[in-house]
């Protein structure tokens, strides 16, 4: 019987009572986390970059300390403890000062977690990157009085990109997968809905092949865009062999 | 003469690595000890004034789950890795079809999320086994009932996949003279690999591979969602049992960074035996 | 004949790493017109005194006088000392072309984008007017029609010569060399220093640190001979190639040769 | 001000189940309109995972939980409950061939499947592990289910009515079948299901219970219970 | 003064690389013995002349013969030949000695622990009678004190000295050095060069590609001047460095002076 589901392609029409559309709409949730957090994480990262970099010693310590425990605990505990703790944290800070509490829908919380744990990622990405740039472009750019903002702004961001992307866009991917463990909080991103959709019809292979396809394809297409950006942003840089 | 391949950016950026401690003497400055200070602090009151009450009655538990987390990470890291080396060693070598099959294993998995491939296993695959009465008979059943063979397998294919990639730069990356010389004295094909070639990539790749391991220990908890009682499935039970939402999740962490930091400590040694130069 | 105004004056400037004093009181004053060449072993403090000119590194003592203007400097508490106003730094340094030993040009900018960088984003010019200034510049070091293309495709000669028309599009009071020929092959070298003869020749007030005597001795009008943190000797090229006094110079002039 | 209910985000059929156009439904969807109907709250349903879904009430991710909560002392202890809603007996299935009673002695040797953190698995634990059976956990009772028809395990213990509907299904009628109900004990089994909220909302409480007397009054409950079930799941 | 026994003999050898033919027919003879030094212009086939002979190229044709023993050559079917019997090679391979301009010791391993693989894991020696054949070697190229150190850690003279002792540890009869020298700075190149000037003495069989003139004329006792993929002149020292015929070799001899 599961065998006659397993090939019962009618299940992934798009109109219900085919599931096509919630796969869909699901992996549109997971890519408007994966979007939503990878920027929030890339802000966190370049911020988190320069104050491990450029920061006094205190700051670079508490950065040291977010990086390090990000890249300790496991995603999927981070997800949790931020998921739970660190909205009712934020009300409870909102409340402190006064605001009164904000209604953070699940699309918020989302975002916020995956932007944190991309947020220690990037940081080191960006750290790395920022490092590779030869310190004479930087020296260069001081020497002609430029202040320390412009040197940030017209030299060093710009000029590390060849060297972030690669870790970028891994990051990138990392994001789209990320998301699906947002499941455990029942999120409905496309893992969830697919267990859904899965549970209620028990035609458990093609609902889960059928999500690996998607995500699949999220990465393929990605990969295709990345290589476009990769090939931008090495323009001026001799290839390596 | 450097050789000393940084590991890949991203791994680095994901895992803690043994370059990422600190050295005893560099640790202590002036401020830091305000900072441990108030860190105390913050310990002192999550240790008062928070419910611990539960932690004696599941400790044995919790232990119990630490140890199928580390049988977990051990089994499907050497599973994973001896996977990887064919997997590395036919996309340079190979003859197309075999480096396109394995080219293309690597990409399926790495595209797709670790826990969707958890769930086709035991959910997909394992729902469809007890269908074919052959199978439900045969000695095998035992083990495909339980639902640790479905985690080992489905986190022992994806770290073969991401470790994959890796030797297969490791592989590409040992100097061509090397390889030539072994040659050059008679070595056999078999001997070259064995004695010259593998070493020679592992060496190369140990710095990711230690970062790909911790990233293994990342992966783990996932198996709790299959029902495998690992030390998160614990957590969770307390979570469930109590009520508490916290402070399980607090000592989780704080068990999982002991676990990644020992794992750390532990890569330091083992890439301080073989010394290389340079960056 | 009156003097020409000073342009730079470097009073008793000392510097030291750590343990090590690498300028023990350094003096030197350029006059509009000048072209000052430094000259000294490895390790002398040749680039380091350079260097504290445009307060990439910071003097532990001894000031620094653009244009009659003082660089003001306060203590950094660590015995050395800083700018007590960085803007201030920030405009003088506007004044002084720095062009380095390894070029350091943009290597995300093209050759003409590296050239407009300073004057609009910094002096504030019209894209337009740097871009007409850009490439005059370019023109006139050769690299007109290498204009569109990014640094790393450039040969070490080409670059270096980039290198100068960047310095120059801020229409620099001075412009300091570091050793502009070191990182390239001896076929490249000559058309760097072609552009730097023609330089002279205008009458720009130059400092340059060079291993190239023979050029320094047809080029500048002013000759130093850096030792061990300070000024050994100096004078004109005649005086100092033709008539070295130190025994230090001599040794160093004959080991060149 | 709108009050966000929450429920576990799977299907748990008679009383939820999501549909292929996303949307849930189920005798409790229904239950849930009906109520804030009559209380004239502005309800939104809010799907959790049912692991998390007291730290999400909590942390006021969610304001009611109408899911098939259980009544029990130790969740008394974390948040507040309104008055009971539906009461049922729990059973025991197992597969079909399989002949076991649904006591402690019957289930001896035999692997048990509940969901976890449900009144269920407190039950199972103390009246059936502790008299030689194991017990297995499942994050959804759909999981337990479907491992039980997959031969993983022997038995599910669950709400009567939940397993019902489960052996109705295509794959509950191919392989398994009802062995019992448990013995009771209210103590663990709890007072019935109840609907969770946060403690000291006593306002929001008082409305909920009016309104839960207000439909059983006025015929609203049978009126949409009759579609699902042909026995009063008010229980007695 | 009866002939020593042929070591290596090599008949009319060709090689191409796709259109371009780098080796056009080369014969060579070595007796036990011999010490031959092959020199030319860069480009000119040696390094490939040398891979050829223990078959790290495949010669398009022509025949080498070790020992007595020609190596069995098939047709590979693109024109070229590839070897019929691999574990022939492999044999053979064991009686060559080759030492490589970039050392090519294996990173992964000490330098005892590369003098001793081959012996082992190849000559299927034991371990106890390899590392007392290996130490010796080591003492003899002076590096005894550094056995157990990676070859990362070591300068290049002190690599390319190990990667002699590798290559004598598997007691070849012919030592084949392509510019031993060439990838170190002159200071090092001194310590390679007596190393392979003892050998010399104690007539060992070698064949040398180098650059370094002086030295074969002191070492070597037959030089082949290869031209443009042919033996454009061979002979003794002196008569190729003191009286060279050909218009080329005299070109080549004055350029290297
Ligand atoms: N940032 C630094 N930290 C510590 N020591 C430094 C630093 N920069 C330079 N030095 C030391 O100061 C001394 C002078 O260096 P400087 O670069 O000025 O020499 P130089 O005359 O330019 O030599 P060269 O001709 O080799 O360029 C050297 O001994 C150098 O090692
Ligand atoms: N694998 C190859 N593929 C194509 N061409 C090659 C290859 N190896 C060598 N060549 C070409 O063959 C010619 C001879 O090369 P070879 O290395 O034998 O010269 P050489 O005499 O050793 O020169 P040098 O003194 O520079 O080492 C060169 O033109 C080189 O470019
Ligand atoms: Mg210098
Ligand atoms: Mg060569």
């Amino acid at each position: 019987m599961a065998v006659d589901s397993f090939i019962n392609w009618g299940l992934l029409a798009l109109e219900p009572p085919g599931w096509g559309g919630v796969l869909l709409r699901g992996l549109l949730n997971s890519i408007q986390i994966a979007i939503g957090g990878y920027a929030f994480g890339l802000a966190l990262g370049v911020c988190g970059a320069f104050g491990k970099l450029y920061g006094g010693p205190i700051l670079r310590d508490l950065m040291e300390c977010y990086t390090t425990i990000v890249r300790a605990v496991p995603e999927l505990v981070l997800i949790l403890l931020l998921y739970y703790a660190g909205t009712d944290a934020l009300n409870h800070v909102l409340n402190l000062v006064g605001i009164g509490t904000v209604d953070i829908s699940g699309l918020a919380a989302g975002i916020f977690v995956i932007g944190v744990v991309q947020g220690a990622y990037s940081t080191e990405v960006l750290r790395g990157a920022i490092k590779a740039v030869p310190a004479g472009q930087i020296e260069a750019a001081r020497a002609y009085g430029m202040s320390p903002f412009k040197v940030m702004t017209r030299v060093t961001l710009p000029a590390m990109l060849p060297y972030a992307i690669p870790g970028l866009s891994n990051l990138w991917l990392i994001a789209t997968k990320d998301t699906a463990l947002l499941a455990v909080v029942g999120f409905s991103e496309l893992t969830l809905v697919t267990r859904q959709a899965a549970g209620a019809t028990k035609a458990y292979v093609l609902f889960f092949c059928a999500a690996g396809a998607l995500y699949l394809a999220l990465t393929l297409v990605s990969n295709v865009f990345i290589k476009i950006i990769e090939r931008h942003s090495r323009r001026g840089f001799v290839e390596q062999a | 003469m450097t050789d000393a391949t940084p590991p890949d950016v991203t791994t680095h950026a994901m895992a803690i690595l043994p370059e990422d401690l600190p050295t005893a003497g560099s640790f202590f400055k002036p401020h830091r000890i305000v900072l441990l200070l108030i860190a105390a602090a913050l310990v002192f009151c999550v240790v008062w004034f928070m419910r611990w009450d539960w932690l004696p009655q599941y400790l044995p538990r919790l232990g119990h789950g630490i140890v199928v987390t580390l049988a977990m990470l051990f089994s499907t890291s050497i599973l994973g890795f001896l996977l990887a080396v064919p997997l590395g060693l036919v996309q340079v070598t190979g003859p197309w079809p075999l480096k396109t099959l394995a080219s293309g294993f690597c990409t399926i998995i790495r595209g797709t999320p670790l826990l969707l491939q958890l769930w086709l296993l035991y959910y997909g695959l394992g729902s469809l086994f007890p269908q074919f009465p052959a199978i439900r008979h045969s000695f095998l059943w035992p083990y495909l009932r339980e639902s640790w063979p479905y985690g080992v397998a489905a986190l022992t294919i994806s770290f073969a996949a991401y470790e994959g990639e890796v030797m297969r730069g490791a592989f590409a990356g040992v100097p061509s003279g090397e390889l030539e010389a072994a040659r050059a004295y008679g070595m056999s094909r078999w001997t070259l690999f064995r004695r010259i070639w593998l070493p020679r990539a592992i060496h190369r790749a140990l710095p990711t591979l230690n970062g790909e391991t911790v990233l293994q220990l990342k992966a783990t908890p996932l198996v709790a969602t299959i029902t495998v009682i690992d030390v998160y499935a614990v957590i969770s039970k307390v979570r469930q049992d109590t009520y508490i939402t916290y402070e399980p999740l607090l000592l989780l962490a704080l068990i999982y960074m002991c676990l990644t930091g020992i794992l750390v400590v532990a890569f330091r040694h083992l890439e301080n035996r073989i010394p290389t130069r340079g960056a | 004949m009156t003097k020409p105004a000073q342009a730079i004056a470097v009073t008793n400037l000392h510097k030291r790493f750590g343990p090590l004093e690498v300028l023990k009181g350094v003096s030197l004053t350029a006059h509009e017109g000048d072209v000052i060449a430094i000259i000294g072993g490895s390790g002398s403090g040749k680039s380091t005194f350079l260097r504290c000119i445009n307060m990439l590194e910071l003097p532990t003592s001894g000031s620094v006088t653009i244009h009659g203007e003082t660089i003001a400097m306060k203590k950094d508490g660590h015995g050395g000392l800083m700018p007590s106003d960085r803007k201030q730094v920030q405009r003088l340094r506007t004044q002084l072309g720095m062009v380095f030993q390894s070029f350091n040009l943009w290597q995300h900018m093209t050759i003409l984008q590296n050239v407009i960088e300073v004057p609009v984003h910094v002096l504030g010019k019209s894209k337009d007017e740097a871009i007409e200034t850009a490439e005059a510049l370019l023109r006139r070091v050769g690299l007109f029609e290498k204009r569109d293309a990014y640094p790393a495709f450039l040969s070490g000669g080409q670059q270096q010569r980039a290198a100068i028309a960047r310095a120059l599009a801020i229409q620099p009071l001075v412009m300091l060399f570091d050793e502009p020929t070191s990182a390239l092959d001896p076929q490249l070298v000559g058309e760097v220093l072609t552009v730097i003869g023609d330089l002279a020749r205008e009458k720009r007030t130059m400092i340059l640190v060079t291993h190239e005597m023979k050029f320094a001795r047809n080029v500048a009008n002013h000759i130093v001979f850096l030792a061990d943190g300070v000024i050994e000797e100096q004078g004109s090229p005649d005086e100092i190639f033709g008539n070295p006094r130190s025994e230090r110079l001599k040794k160093f002039i004959s080991s060149i040769h | 001000e709108p009050v966000k209910v929450g429920f576990a985000a799977e299907p748990y059929p008679p009383f939820t189940s999501p549909d292929a156009s996303g949307n849930w439904e189920g005798w409790e969807v229904e239950f849930q309109k009906a109520v804030c109907a009559e209380a004239k709250l502005d309800c939104v349903i809010t799907p959790v995972a049912w692991d998390g879904i007291i730290p999400a009430l909590t942390s006021k991710k969610i304001d009611i939980i109408i899911g098939s909560m259980s009544i029990t002392e130790e969740r008394l202890k974390t948040i507040d409950f309104s008055d009971k809603y539906y009461n049922t007996p729990t059973g025991v299935i197992g597969a079909k061939g399989e002949t076991f009673e649904a006591t402690p002695e019957g289930l001896k040797g035999k692997t048990i499947g509940v969901q976890v953190s449900t009144v269920h698995q407190d039950y199972a634990n103390k009246y059936f592990g502790e008299n030689g059976a194991t017990v297995k956990e499942y994050q959804t009772q759909d999981e337990a289910n479907n491992d039980l028809a997959a031969g993983r395990i022997d038995a599910v213990q669950a709400d009567a009515i939940a397993l019902d509907a489960f052996l109705k299904s295509d794959q509950g009628q191919d392989c398994c079948d009802m062995k019992g109900n448990v013995k009771d004990d209210p103590a663990i089994l709890g007072a019935g299901v109840g609907i969770g909220l946060r403690k000291g909302e006593g306002e929001l409480k008082g409305k909920l219970n009016a309104a839960i007397k207000a439909i059983r009054e006025n015929g609203t409950y049978n009126t949409f219970s009759k579609k699902y079930f042909d026995f009063d799941i008010y229980g007695g």
